[in-house]
């Protein structure tokens, strides 16, 4: 497995306060990649400076073997990276179908002069992308509402057109910034089907979470971030028994749990 | 059948119609950078320099109107090229002012250069601007507009409008589509600036100030920027009312105002308060 | 001559300072654009110049009446125009639009009543005599306009950031939602700011209509470009700012008329003032906006 | 149902968004003391519910009696002035203001200095986080940060009753178990508090009462160990 | 028809509006005159019907072409403003009806064609006479300062200019402003360096009142001598700048006291009507109708191109002093230009 993104000594600091510290980071093609911390780690800092909406103080950042860091965002979208917000930002007088087709951006071929003349191929491009916009609403369970404002939706249900519209273009690295908040344990369950589906369909994810089960359950690797530093790395098993991750982060109670748990998940789900 | 009534009321309304048309093409010109969330506020400058270039050509170059008219727009773009790159980065309310800016720049030099008539402006232009010119382009830019609309473009520049941040994550490159719109904002004012030029035979500095700006930031308004007949009904309705209410004298004005503000506060979204469906399927 | 040119600077500009600072926070506070400012400046120097005619031909009590005068037009405007739209949450270019109706009616309206010729308060209200300092001249209006200008800064500073009500008139400007459910009344808050400001537009109506002996229904008109360049480089809601971005551009202008060229006084003070957004987007002091991705 | 005496009681309220309606006429009761939790689905009208109830929406009908008053209609300033403080979705800080200023916004209707300087230490013990970060923009706060901050904000105002939405969003596991902490700190204390949660067998363990929200209507209501235990809720929102 | 349709453009509405409505003024009480004593073709009414143009170049146009068109007038009297006229005349004399301005001095105006007439005398009628005022009272070197976002301000300043050069005087520096300019501190301080023996303003009333206020304020006395052009000659000059203004000469073809009959008629019958004095531009106005009048009369018929001819050849004695037309459509004779100074608000013939 070669590393699709890469991160060397990406550091950002705010007048007085270094979000992002030094952090070395590898997601793998083909894994789900789990970033966890505490508030206030970084981790949305990270997101950003990975996207492209923040600048790094220092360091580099590699997509696919490419240095990307002095890439605006829109060139890095079209390089085949998405992303969700932690506090949602839907386009809220669009519908939610414009909104996912707003994300198929990157796909979309047909230029100023197509357009005007409605050529056939235009046509038929409108016609693709809607229909991929549609199977993506269906993959959210959001058919249904696609020609409602996005605006009128309930907060889970806009995480849920922020995911669509991630997905829908079928990027290489997805980022996924809390993806399960505001959402109740069936379905964080069904979310985590989803996120695996999506990785199996050839897309690489990258995502924050504070719902420990969720996490430890669904992904390949684990980074720790820590008042901006990496703590640690490693497999869910490795972080989750390593004492500087229960101690900054999980606590007694939560790691006592998920170690029941997963001890005996293969006797949990049988029952289940 | 007698129609000679008919060529005395093309006539005495001629200069009223060529407004309402060429006034039409400005809303547009406005309504194209609003379309891409930008308060931009240089139309009546790039109007201001599509009408001095194009009644140089035809004065002191003598060229015909059908090589003017569309060279009008050259200038214009180079002005939008050359202050858009600097500018574009301001957003909201800085952005209008620097680009007001702009106008008032611009107004000094006519004024103080009198190649381009100072104070008088440039005079004796001829009458050139054929009614079926201004409607013939009013028309196209309007389905263009429409077409432009109702595509993937016109979905990346309402989401430009509602968070530039989310939709550069989209891959929509704001800096493009707003350099974008202000060309084509530039290029509509220019060729509007040459046809009044050329229907009115005298252009002078005051015309492209702040005050026509905004005007012209009012039709675009009070018609309402969600499709793009709206600015042009709004350009209509606020081009025709002091001429519709010339009785009242003094009031005349007064009555203007409450009548937009009576609009507004009924219609916050615009007169045409519509929204495009982009859904083919 | 230089000295005389900066102090000349200096005191146009205090104008400028002076016009934007009730501008400033009703559209740093309120978040519109609200073009009828300009008319509470001019209501102020009109009710200045009744009361001093036809009451008592006295500064100190006409610069209150003009205050109260415009305070209170401009709290009815705001109720009457802008409170619908604000609680309907409709879009800021509506209210924006709204203004622009009401400037031209209200305008056209005070011409119809008062005429549009040009009036001055009664001679002698203040001393006509200018001080003379080592051949540097001061008249006793500029002298009132200067210090109006300054003390109002200061007193507009400790209101907003020194004050309880301060901090909620800024909570209401961010999110009035939010705002209701702490307790304050949003509704009040914004008739409180649209008091303020409106009363400031009128103290700097008269003192200004003082200092250039030009009282007419369009003064304020006049005012608004130069209001808002002023705003805009010193940053929206900025009041430090205004008073900078008043003085800088006074300076700059006089100048520019004083060594370049009178012609061109216009024109470098937009170039300059691009430039200043150039370096700093949101004015001399803004931070760029605080919300995060 | 527990005897206390209920210091909100709920009628009939049916809430919309123009013409789609969101909540389509519930009833529920808080007691004076009481925890009472309202989960359901996303969409389930949760939210719309607690706007509806503090005055940030007017309810198309119902009766809201909050500490004897019919508060249904009234302007939130008024309903908080009754003192209910609602932490709402989103959490709504004001991001321009310091961290400081935003807690101060919180105490706006107390005017005793020395009491909300109390109030003001009394929170930042609770979030020791929010005095490190007290003169810095609550805009450039952490997702989490901002949450406290808003819980903080609200209790500032020394609420009788408390509406809660989805309080522990966003936050890192050992500060969830804080928040339930302090959840059940202030029952303690005394404060009455409607709790609307995803985590949804965190939030029925520290309840009394739970109501269960569906397409706007109330599915299931009933004590929160009986609640928590219905086999149907088990696997809707309790997960597998 | 019994009543002759006369059509006249004005600013009535905006800033500029007090020059509108003083020219309307003018007319109106003119008109009542005339159709009070008879009226003219022995015995028709003259309908005048007076359209607002707000300053705005667009609204002159069509307030033209409804009158034409519609009200189907044989004459008009306007606009107001240069910008205004070379806007309307190209299309007024294609369409062959008569427009005479009462209050447009640039040049060139009437050079458009054969139906566009003036009675405003150019600027370079009055302006030397108080030029050799000043020269005669020991002015060597002037400044001049001006609006130069103005027409009526920058063709003033044009002859200004013109006339000192012949006459002799020295410019030693030219400083402009704008006309809605409330601050003219900074010209006035590079000048006050200069110290000219004479200030030459162009400008309408306002500012130049403005000028002078400030002028006083930086301590401007009385050696040096302050010129008006055309529009300083206004009554709310002293109004507006007081004391400040005292001193001022602006040479003028009309005057307020001028000791003639028909001037002295004038004002009464003004101040009956409507209660102030008129200025100069209601007394341009007022003479203008009557001597439009008088065209339609040796006209012999309600036929613009008849009227034309006529107006070619009408003369007429009114409160101006003698108006006709010379060939080229503007006023024929400078005759009874005054040179006025200020004292205490008012004008009275310089000494
Ligand atoms: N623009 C900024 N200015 C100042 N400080 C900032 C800025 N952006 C982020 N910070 C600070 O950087 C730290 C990291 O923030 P970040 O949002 O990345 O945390 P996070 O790991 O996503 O936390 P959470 O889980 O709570 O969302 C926080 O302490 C935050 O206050
Ligand atoms: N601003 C709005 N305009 C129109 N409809 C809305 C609006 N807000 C919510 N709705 C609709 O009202 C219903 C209830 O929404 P509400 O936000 O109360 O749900 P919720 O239970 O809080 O969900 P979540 O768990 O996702 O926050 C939903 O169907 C939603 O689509
Ligand atoms: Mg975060
Ligand atoms: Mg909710």
């Amino acid at each position: 497995m070669s590393a699709l993104l890469q991160t060397r000594n990406l550091t950002r600091r705010y007048s007085g306060l270094v979000a992002v510290d030094s952090v070395d980071m590898e997601v793998h093609e083909g894994e789900i990649h789990a970033l966890i911390g505490p508030n206030g780690a970084g981790k949305t800092t990270l997101f950003n400076l990975i996207s492209g909406l923040t600048a790094p103080s220092e360091g580099s950042i590699t997509l696919a073997g490419r240095e990307v860091a002095a890439l605006p965002a829109e060139r890095r979208a079209a390089l085949g990276l998405a992303r969700t917000f932690q506090n949602i930002r839907v386009f809220s007088a669009m519908t939610v179908l414009e909104n996912v087709l707003t994300g198929l951006q990157p796909r979309r071929r047909c230029g100023l002069a197509a357009t005007l003349l409605r050529t056939p191929m235009f046509r038929r491009e409108e016609r693709t992308l809607v229909a991929r916009a549609l199977v993506a609403l269906e993959t959210v369970g959001l058919a249904a509402r696609a020609d409602e404002p996005a605006g009128g939706l309930s907060y889970g249900d806009q995480r849920r057109v922020e995911i669509a519209r991630a997905i829908a273009p079928e990027p290489a690295l997805l980022l996924l910034d809390e993806p399960a908040a505001g959402m109740n344990p069936a379905e964080t369950e069904a979310l985590g089907r989803l996120v695996r589906r999506i990785r199996d369909g050839g897309t690489t994810v990258l995502l924050v979470e504070h719902d420990m089960g969720f996490v430890m359950d669904i992904s390949d690797a684990v980074t720790v971030l820590s008042f901006g530093k990496c703590i640690c790395q490693g497999t869910p098993v490795e972080v989750r028994s390593s004492p500087e991750v229960m101690e900054a982060y999980l606590g007694q109670k939560v790691a006592a749990r998920l170690a029941q748990r997963f001890a005996g998940a293969q006797a949990g789900r049988a029952s289940a | 059948m007698d129609l000679s009534w008919l060529d005395d009321f093309l006539w005495t309304y001629q200069n009223v119609i060529h407004s309402v048309g060429i006034n039409g093409l400005l809303a547009l010109s406005m309504y194209v950078v609003l379309a891409v969330g930008q308060l931009s506020l240089g139309q009546a400058a790039f109007m201001g320099l599509g009408a001095y270039s194009a009644a140089l050509m035809t004065l002191k170059l003598g060229w015909p109107f059908w090589m003017v008219l569309p060279l009008s727009c050259v200038v214009p773009i180079l002005f939008a090229l050359a202050i858009g790159l600097p500018t574009l980065r301001l957003s909201g309310v800085y952005l209008a002012i620097a680009t007001v800016g702009l106008g008032e720049v611009l107004k000094a030099l006519y004024v103080n250069i009198d190649y381009v008539g100072g104070a008088l402006g440039l005079t004796g232009i001829p009458e050139a601007t054929e009614t079926w010119m201004i409607y013939g382009l009013l028309a196209l830019a309007v389905l263009a507009f429409w077409l432009v609309a109702r595509s993937g473009i016109g979905r990346a520049m309402e989401a430009i409008r509602e968070d530039e941040t989310a939709a550069r994550v989209m891959g929509v490159s704001c800096f493009r589509y707003q350099l974008g719109a202000l060309v084509v904002s530039a290029m509509l004012a220019g060729i509007a600036g040459a046809l009044e030029a050329h229907s009115t035979s005298l252009i002078s500095p005051g015309e492209f100030g702040f005050e026509p700006e905004v005007s012209i930031l009012s039709f675009a308004l009070l018609g309402g920027i969600g499709t793009p007949i709206g600015p042009v009904v709004g350009a209509f309705i606020l081009t025709l009312l002091p001429e519709l209410l010339r009785g009242m004298a003094d009031l005349r004005l007064v009555f203007n105002g409450v009548i937009i503000v009576v609009a507004v506060l009924f219609m916050p979204e615009g007169l045409v308060a519509l929204r495009l469906r982009r859904r083919s399927a | 001559m230089l000295a005389q040119q900066l102090v000349n600077g200096v005191l146009l500009g205090a104008t400028y300072a002076l016009f934007a600072l009730g501008f400033t926070l009703m559209f740093g506070v309120l978040k519109v654009i609200n073009l009828t400012y300009g008319f509470y400046f001019t209501a102020g120097a009109f009710a200045a110049l009744f009361f001093t005619r036809y009451v008592v031909a006295s500064v100190w009590l006409a610069l209150p009446v003009a205050a109260i005068a415009a305070g209170i037009i401009a709290m009815a405007c705001d109720g009457l125009l802008l409170t619908r739209l604000r609680r309907r949450g409709a879009p800021e270019l509506s209210s924006l639009m709204v203004t622009v109706g009401a400037v031209l009616a209200l305008n056209s309206a005070a011409a119809a009543l008062f005429s549009p010729d040009i009036r001055r308060l009664p001679v002698g209200l203040v001393s006509v005599e200018s001080f003379n300092f080592w051949g540097v001249r001061v008249t006793t209006a500029q002298f009132l306009v200067l210090g109006a200008s300054i003390v109002l800064v200061g007193a507009l500073i400790w209101l907003l950031r020194g004050t309880r009500v301060g901090v909620a008139i800024r909570a209401v400007a961010e999110n009035p939602e939010a705002a209701g459910l702490m307790g304050i009344n949003t509704g009040r808050t914004a008739a409180l700011v649209s008091f303020v400001s409106g009363a400031l537009a009128g103290a700097g109506g008269m003192l200004i209509g003082l200092n250039f002996n030009a009282i007419h229904p369009y003064m304020g008109e006049e005012m608004m470009l130069r209001g808002f360049v002023v705003v805009i480089v010193g940053g929206l809601g900025d009041i430090r700012g205004a008073l900078i971005a008043g003085l800088m551009l006074g300076v700059v202008e006089v100048l520019t008329a004083g060594y370049i060229d009178s012609g061109m006084k216009e024109a470098v003070s937009f170039a300059i003032l691009v430039l200043v957004l150039w370096t700093r987007p949101s004015g001399l002091f803004g931070a760029p906006k605080l919300r995060r991705a | 149902m527990s005897s206390t005496e209920s210091l909100l009681s709920v009628a009939g309220l049916e809430v919309a968004y123009g013409r789609t309606a969101a909540v389509q006429g519930i009833d529920l009761v808080v007691g004076e003391g009481q925890v009472v939790s309202l989960i359901g689905a996303n969409g389930a009208g949760k939210t719309t519910t607690l706007r509806a109830l503090s005055g940030m929406m007017r309810p198309r009908a119902g009766r809201i009696v909050f500490a004897g008053a019919d508060i249904a209609g009234l302007p939130a300033h008024r309903v908080a002035a009754l003192g209910m403080r609602h932490v709402p979705e989103g959490r709504q800080i004001f991001a321009e203001l310091t961290v400081d200023e935003n807690l101060a916004m919180g105490a706006w209707l107390e005017s005793d200095g020395a009491e909300i300087a109390r109030r003001r230490e009394q929170v930042l013990e609770r979030f020791p986080r929010l005095r490190e970060r007290l003169t810095q923009a609550a805009g450039t706060l952490s997702g989490g940060e901002q949450q406290m901050l808003a819980l903080g904000r609200a209790l500032m105002g020394a609420p009788r009753l408390l509406l809660l939405d989805e309080p522990s969003m966003g936050l890192a596991p050992l500060f969830v178990e804080e928040i339930f902490g302090i959840i059940e700190g202030l029952k303690r204390e005394g404060v009455t508090i409607l709790l609307v949660e995803q985590n949804a067998s965190a939030a029925l363990e520290v309840a009394d009462t739970a109501y269960v929200l569906e397409g706007g209507r109330i599915a299931l209501s009933g004590p929160a160990l009986k609640v928590a235990h219905d086999p149907a809720v088990m696997a809707a929102y309790l997960g597998g | 028809a019994d009543t002759i349709p006369v059509g006249s453009i004005e600013v009535l509405t905006g800033p500029v509006s007090p020059y509108g409505i003083a020219i309307r003024d003018g007319e109106t009480l003119a008109l009542e005159e005339i159709n009070a004593a008879g009226g003219v073709l022995g015995g028709k009414k003259i309908a005048l019907t007076v359209e607002d143009s707000a300053a705005n170049k667009d609204q002159a146009i069509n307030a033209a072409r409804k009158l034409i068109g519609r009200d189907k007038v044989v004459a008009i009297i306007g606009p107001t403003l240069s910008a205004e006229y070379f806007a309307l005349a190209p299309m007024t004399n294609q369409r062959k009806v008569p427009v005479i301005g009462t209050s447009i001095t640039s040049i060139g105006a009437t050079d458009i064609g054969p139906f566009c007439f003036r009675t405003s005398l150019p600027e370079a009628d009055v302006i030397p006479a108080a030029l050799r005022k000043a020269m005669a009272r020991g002015a060597k070197t002037i400044a001049l300062l001006y609006a130069n976002d103005d027409l009526f301000s920058k063709s003033s300043y044009d002859q200004m200019k013109v006339a000192a050069e012949t006459a002799g005087l020295k410019i030693i520096d030219i400083e402009t402003f704008a006309t809605k300019d409330t601050d003219f501190s900074a010209q006035l301080t590079k000048v006050k360096g200069l110290k000219p023996d004479a200030i030459g303003i162009a400008a309408l009333v306002e500012p130049t009142a403005g000028v002078l206020l400030q002028a006083r304020q930086l301590g401007f006395g009385a050696e040096t001598q302050f010129l008006g052009g055309n529009g300083a000659n206004s009554p709310r000059l002293g109004e507006i700048a007081g004391a400040a203004a005292d001193g001022i000469m602006v040479g003028s073809p009309w005057f307020i006291a001028k000791d003639t009959p028909q001037n002295k008629a004038f004002i009464a019958a003004f101040n009956r009507k409507y209660g102030k004095n008129p200025d100069q531009f209601a007394a341009q106005a007022y003479d203008t109708m009557h001597l439009l009048a008088r065209a339609i009369d040796k006209a012999g018929a309600a036929d613009p191109l008849k009227i034309r001819d006529a107006l070619m050849q009408v003369k007429q004695d009114g409160v101006m002093g003698p108006l006709s037309f010379n060939a080229k459509r503007d006023p024929a004779s400078a005759e009874g230009v005054l040179v006025l100074e200020m004292h205490a608000g008012k004008f009275s013939i310089a000494p």
